[in-house]
C-alpha cells in the first residue's frame, strides 16, 4: 500500500496555501509534517482526507480496496474532537466505531479493530465509560478522540498535532499506538511541533513562499 | 358521552397523571441511588461532606 | 427553614418525614374521595359537580407550586440558599402536571355544561398561560448541562413570571369582558353551599399533602442527582491512568 | 450501510431527547403560538373555527423551522460533520437520516399535539383525526425543505436567523395544500383527499430532492 501526492496545490479562503507539492508514504512508514503556523500542514491533511478541495495535482492510494474512495481508508484526528457532551464516553466511541467501519478496508489494515471498552482502557480512560462526556478534561477528550483510531481498522492515519493537551503518559500511549500501527503495515502522516520518538521521514512546508498567481480559478 | 363518562374521564386522567408523578419520583430515586452506590463502590469519596455552600 | 439548610441534614430529616407524608396524603385523599362521592349532587349541574372536587384543588395547586418556585427563586437570588434551587427545580414538573390536570378537568367539566371542550374563559386562559410559563421554566432548566449554573437564570425567569401573574390575570379578564362572546358562562357558578364546601376543603388538603410528599421526594432525588454528578466530575479529575 | 444509518438515526434522536436537546421545543413553541393567537383575534369560537387550520399550519411551520438551524451547525462546529463525510454513507443519505430524526423528535410531537390544540380552536372532535393526518402528511416536507436552509447557513455564525427567510417561500405550496386539506376536513365543502394527495406528493418530492440539494450545499462548507 502506498499513498502518493503529485504536484498538489490547494486554495483556501482565496489564498494559495501551497503548490507543486509532492510526497510519498509507503506501508509501515511515518511522514511527519513540519513548518511554522499557517504553512499549510493542517490544510494538507484535510486535503488528503477529502475535507479540502484539490486545486491542482493528484492524490493516489495504491493498494487500496478497489471501488472504495481514498477517504474511507483514512482515520483523521484533527483539532476538533467530534465528541457530543450529552452522550456518555462509551456511547460516543461506539457511534464512531459503527460509522467508520468498512469490511473491505478493514481487511487491508494490519491490526483488527477492538471494541470500545477495550479501546477506552487502552487510552487510560476506561473507568469513565458511562460518564457523560461533558465532564471530561481537555486531555481526556483528546484521549477519547484518539481512541477512535482503535475501534475501526483503517490503514492510513492522519493526525494533526495529536500531542496537544496530552500529558506524558498520554503521549507515551499515543506513540506506542502509532508504533504498533506502523509495524503492522499501516501508514501515518503526523503534523507536529514535537519531536516524535519514532523513525520518520520529514516534509517541511512553507519553505518556498508560493508566488501569488494572477488569477487562480479554484477547481 | 353521558355525564358519568365525563366524571369517569376526569378522575381517570387525574389518577393516571398523579400515579405517573409518584412513579416518576420513586423510579428516579432508585436510579440515583443505584448510580450513587455504584460510584461509592468504586471508592470515590465526595469532597468535604460538611461544606454547607455546596448543594451536594 | 434555615436549620436544615445543609443538604445533608435535609436528606436525613426528609428520610424520616417522607413516609409520614405519603401516609397522610393517601389517608386524607381517601377521606376526601369518600366525602365527595357522598355529598349531594348539585341541583343545577347534577353529578358533574364531582369534577369540581379535583378541578379546583388542581388549579389551586398549580398556583401554589408556582408560589413555591417563586419563593425558592428569591432564596436562590437573595440568600444563595443551597436548597432553594433544588426546591424550585423539583417543584416545576409537579406544578406543570397539576396545571395540566386543571386544564383537562376544566375542559371535561365545561363540555357537559357549555357543549364545547374549550372556552376562552378568563380563568381557564390564565391557567393555560401558567402552563406555558411552567414549560418555559423546565425548558430553560434543561438547556443547561450544569444544574448549578442554571439556578440563577431560572430564578430570574420565575420571579419575572411571578410578578407578571396579576398583570396577566387582569389583562385576560379585560380581554374576556371586552369581547364578551355569547357562549361564555360564568365559570364557578353561584357560591358553593356548605355541604359541598367541606369535601372540597378536604380534597384541597389531600392534594397539598400529595404535593408536599412528591416535592420532598423530588428534592431528595435532585440532591442525589447532583451528588452523582459531582462524584463523577471528581472521579474524572482524579483518574489515574491504568497503565 | 443499514447498520450505520440505524446508528446515526439512534444517536440523533438520543441527542435530541437528552438534556439540552431540542426534542420537545417544537411542541411547546407550537402550543405557545396556538395559545396566543386567540388573544389577538378574540375568543369568538366561530371565528376561531374558521381560522383554526391556518393557525395550526403556521404554528407547525414556525415550530419546525426554529429547531432546524442547529441541525448541521452543531456537528460542523465540533468536527462530527468532517468525520461523517469520511464514512461509507453518502452525504445525501446522512442529510436524509438527520432530517428524519429531526422530524421524529420535533415534527411528530406537533402531529400528536395538534388534536389537543384543535380543541382550543373549536375544531369538531370528528375532524381532529383529519387535522392530525394532514399535519402528518405535510410536516415532513417542512422539515426536509428546511434542511436546505440549514445546510446553506451551516458555516455562518448567525445562520439561525436566515433559515426561515430562505425557506418560507419554498414552503408556501405545502402551506396552501396543507391548510386547504385541513379546511376540507374541518369545514369541508371539498373532499379531503384531493389536497391531501397533493400534499403527500409534495412531501415525497421534498424527501427525495431536499437531501440532494442540502448535501450539495454542505459540500460548499468544506472550502
Amino acid at each position: 500500500m502506498k499513498l502518493t501526492g503529485r504536484d498538489l496545490a490547494c486554495i483556501r479562503g482565496g489564498r494559495l496555501v501551497f503548490e507543486a507539492l509532492d510526497f510519498r508514504v509507503d506501508a509501515g512508514m511515518l511522514l511527519q509534517l513540519r513548518g511554522r503556523n499557517g504553512a499549510g500542514k493542517s490544510t494538507l491533511l484535510r486535503l488528503i482526507a477529502g475535507l479540502a478541495r484539490i486545486a491542482e495535482g493528484e492524490l493516489a492510494l495504491e493498494g487500496g480496496a478497489p471501488d472504495v474512495p481514498v477517504k474511507e481508508h483514512i482515520h483523521y484526528v484533527g483539532h476538533l474532537d467530534a465528541i457530543k457532551p450529552a452522550l456518555s464516553v462509551v456511547e460516543n466511541l461506539a457511534f464512531w466505531a459503527r460509522l467508520l467501519e468498512g469490511e473491505e478496508v478493514a481487511a487491508l489494515a494490519g491490526r483488527a479493530a477492538i471494541d470500545p471498552p477495550a479501546a477506552l482502557d487502552a487510552m487510560g480512560i476506561g473507568p469513565l465509560a458511562d460518564f457523560p462526556a461533558a465532564i471530561l478534561s481537555a486531555g481526556q477528550r483528546r484521549r477519547l478522540s484518539l481512541a477512535r483510531l482503535l475501534v475501526a481498522a483503517r490503514p492510513v492515519w492522519l493526525l494533526d498535532e495529536p500531542t496537544t493537551a496530552l500529558d506524558t503518559d498520554g503521549q507515551a500511549c499515543l506513540f506506542a499506538m502509532v508504533e504498533r500501527h506502523l509495524s503492522s503495515g499501516g501508514l501515518a502522516l503526523i503534523a507536529t511541533h514535537v519531536d516524535l520518538p519514532l523513525p520518520a521521514a520529514t516534509l517541511t512546508l512553507g519553505v518556498r513562499q508560493p508566488e501569488p498567481r494572477p488569477e487562480v480559478e479554484p477547481a | 358521552m353521558s355525564h358519568i363518562g365525563f366524571i369517569a374521564a376526569a378522575y381517570a386522567i387525574t389518577a393516571i397523571v398523579l400515579a405517573g408523578l409518584v412513579a416518576w419520583v420513586i423510579v428516579d430515586g432508585r436510579i440515583q441511588q443505584a448510580a450513587l452506590g455504584e460510584l461509592e463502590r468504586r471508592g470515590i469519596r465526595r469532597t468535604g461532606r460538611q461544606r454547607g455552600g455546596e448543594a451536594t | 427553614m434555615l436549620e436544615f439548610a445543609n443538604p445533608t441534614r435535609f436528606m436525613a430529616l426528609s428520610r424520616s418525614v417522607l413516609p409520614w407524608l405519603w401516609a397522610a396524603a393517601a389517608g386524607v385523599l381517601a377521606i376526601g374521595l369518600v366525602l365527595a362521592f357522598r355529598a349531594p349532587a348539585d341541583y343545577q349541574q347534577g353529578l358533574t359537580v364531582l369534577i369540581m372536587y379535583i378541578h379546583v384543588p388542581s388549579a389551586w395547586l398549580a398556583m401554589m407550586c408556582y408560589a413555591v418556585i417563586a419563593t425558592s427563586s428569591v432564596g436562590t437570588l437573595v440568600w444563595r440558599h443551597p436548597l432553594a434551587d433544588v426546591s424550585a427545580r423539583a417543584a416545576a414538573p409537579i406544578g406543570a402536571c397539576f396545571t395540566f390536570l386543571a386544564l383537562v378537568t376544566g375542559s371535561l367539566w365545561g363540555k357537559p355544561m357549555w357543549g364545547t371542550w374549550w372556552v376562552w374563559d378568563a380563568r381557564l386562559t390564565s391557567v393555560l398561560l401558567l402552563f406555558l410559563m411552567y414549560l418555559g421554566l423546565i425548558a430553560l432548566w434543561r438547556a443547561f448541562d450544569d444544574p448549578a449554573r442554571a439556578a440563577r437564570p431560572v430564578a430570574i425567569l420565575a420571579l419575572v413570571g411571578f410578578v407578571n401573574i396579576p398583570i396577566i390575570k387582569f389583562s385576560v379578564d379585560w380581554w374576556n369582558t371586552l369581547h364578551q362572546p355569547a357562549s361564555v358562562f360564568r365559570f364557578d357558578g353561584p357560591t358553593i353551599d356548605p355541604s359541598m364546601l367541606w369535601p372540597l376543603m378536604v380534597m384541597a388538603v389531600a392534594f397539598t399533602l400529595l404535593f408536599l410528599a412528591i416535592h420532598v421526594a423530588a428534592m431528595r432525588n435532585e440532591i442525589l442527582r447532583r451528588r452523582v454528578r459531582a462524584m463523577r466530575v471528581k472521579a474524572a479529575s482524579t483518574l489515574v491512568p491504568a497503565e | 450501510m443499514i447498520g450505520a444509518i440505524a446508528m446515526l438515526f439512534r444517536r440523533e434522536t438520543t441527542l435530541a431527547l437528552r438534556v439540552g436537546g431540542g426534542a420537545m421545543m417544537g411542541a411547546v413553541f407550537f402550543l405557545t403560538i396556538v395559545a396566543i393567537m386567540p388573544f389577538a383575534v378574540g375568543p369568538d369560537l366561530n371565528l376561531l373555527q374558521r381560522i383554526g387550520p391556518a393557525i395550526l399550519w403556521v404554528g407547525a411551520l414556525l415550530a419546525t423551522l426554529i429547531g432546524l438551524d442547529r441541525l448541521f451547525q452543531a456537528d460542523h462546529e465540533d468536527g462530527s460533520l468532517d468525520l461523517l463525510t469520511m464514512t461509507e454513507l453518502p452525504l445525501a443519505v446522512i442529510v436524509a437520516v438527520k432530517a428524519a430524526a429531526h422530524w421524529v423528535t420535533t415534527g411528530l410531537p406537533l402531529v400528536i399535539a395538534a388534536p389537543l390544540l384543535g380543541l382550543m380552536l373549536n375544531v369538531e372532535p370528528a375532524a381532529l383525526g383529519a387535522v392530525a393526518l394532514t399535519l402528518a402528511a405535510g410536516t415532513p416536507a417542512l422539515t426536509f425543505i428546511g434542511t436546505i436552509g440549514a445546510a446553506l447557513t451551516v458555516a455562518l455564525r448567525r445562520g439561525g436567523l436566515l433559515v426561515p427567510i430562505l425557506i418560507l417561500p419554498l414552503t408556501v405550496p405545502v402551506l396552501i395544500f396543507g391548510v386547504s386539506a385541513t379546511n376540507a376536513a374541518v369545514t369541508g365543502p371539498m373532499a379531503v383527499s384531493t389536497p391531501l394527495t397533493i400534499l403527500a406528493g409534495l412531501t415525497l418530492l421534498s424527501v427525495v430532492l431536499a437531501p440532494i440539494a442540502a448535501a450539495a450545499a454542505l459540500r460548499l462548507a468544506f472550502d
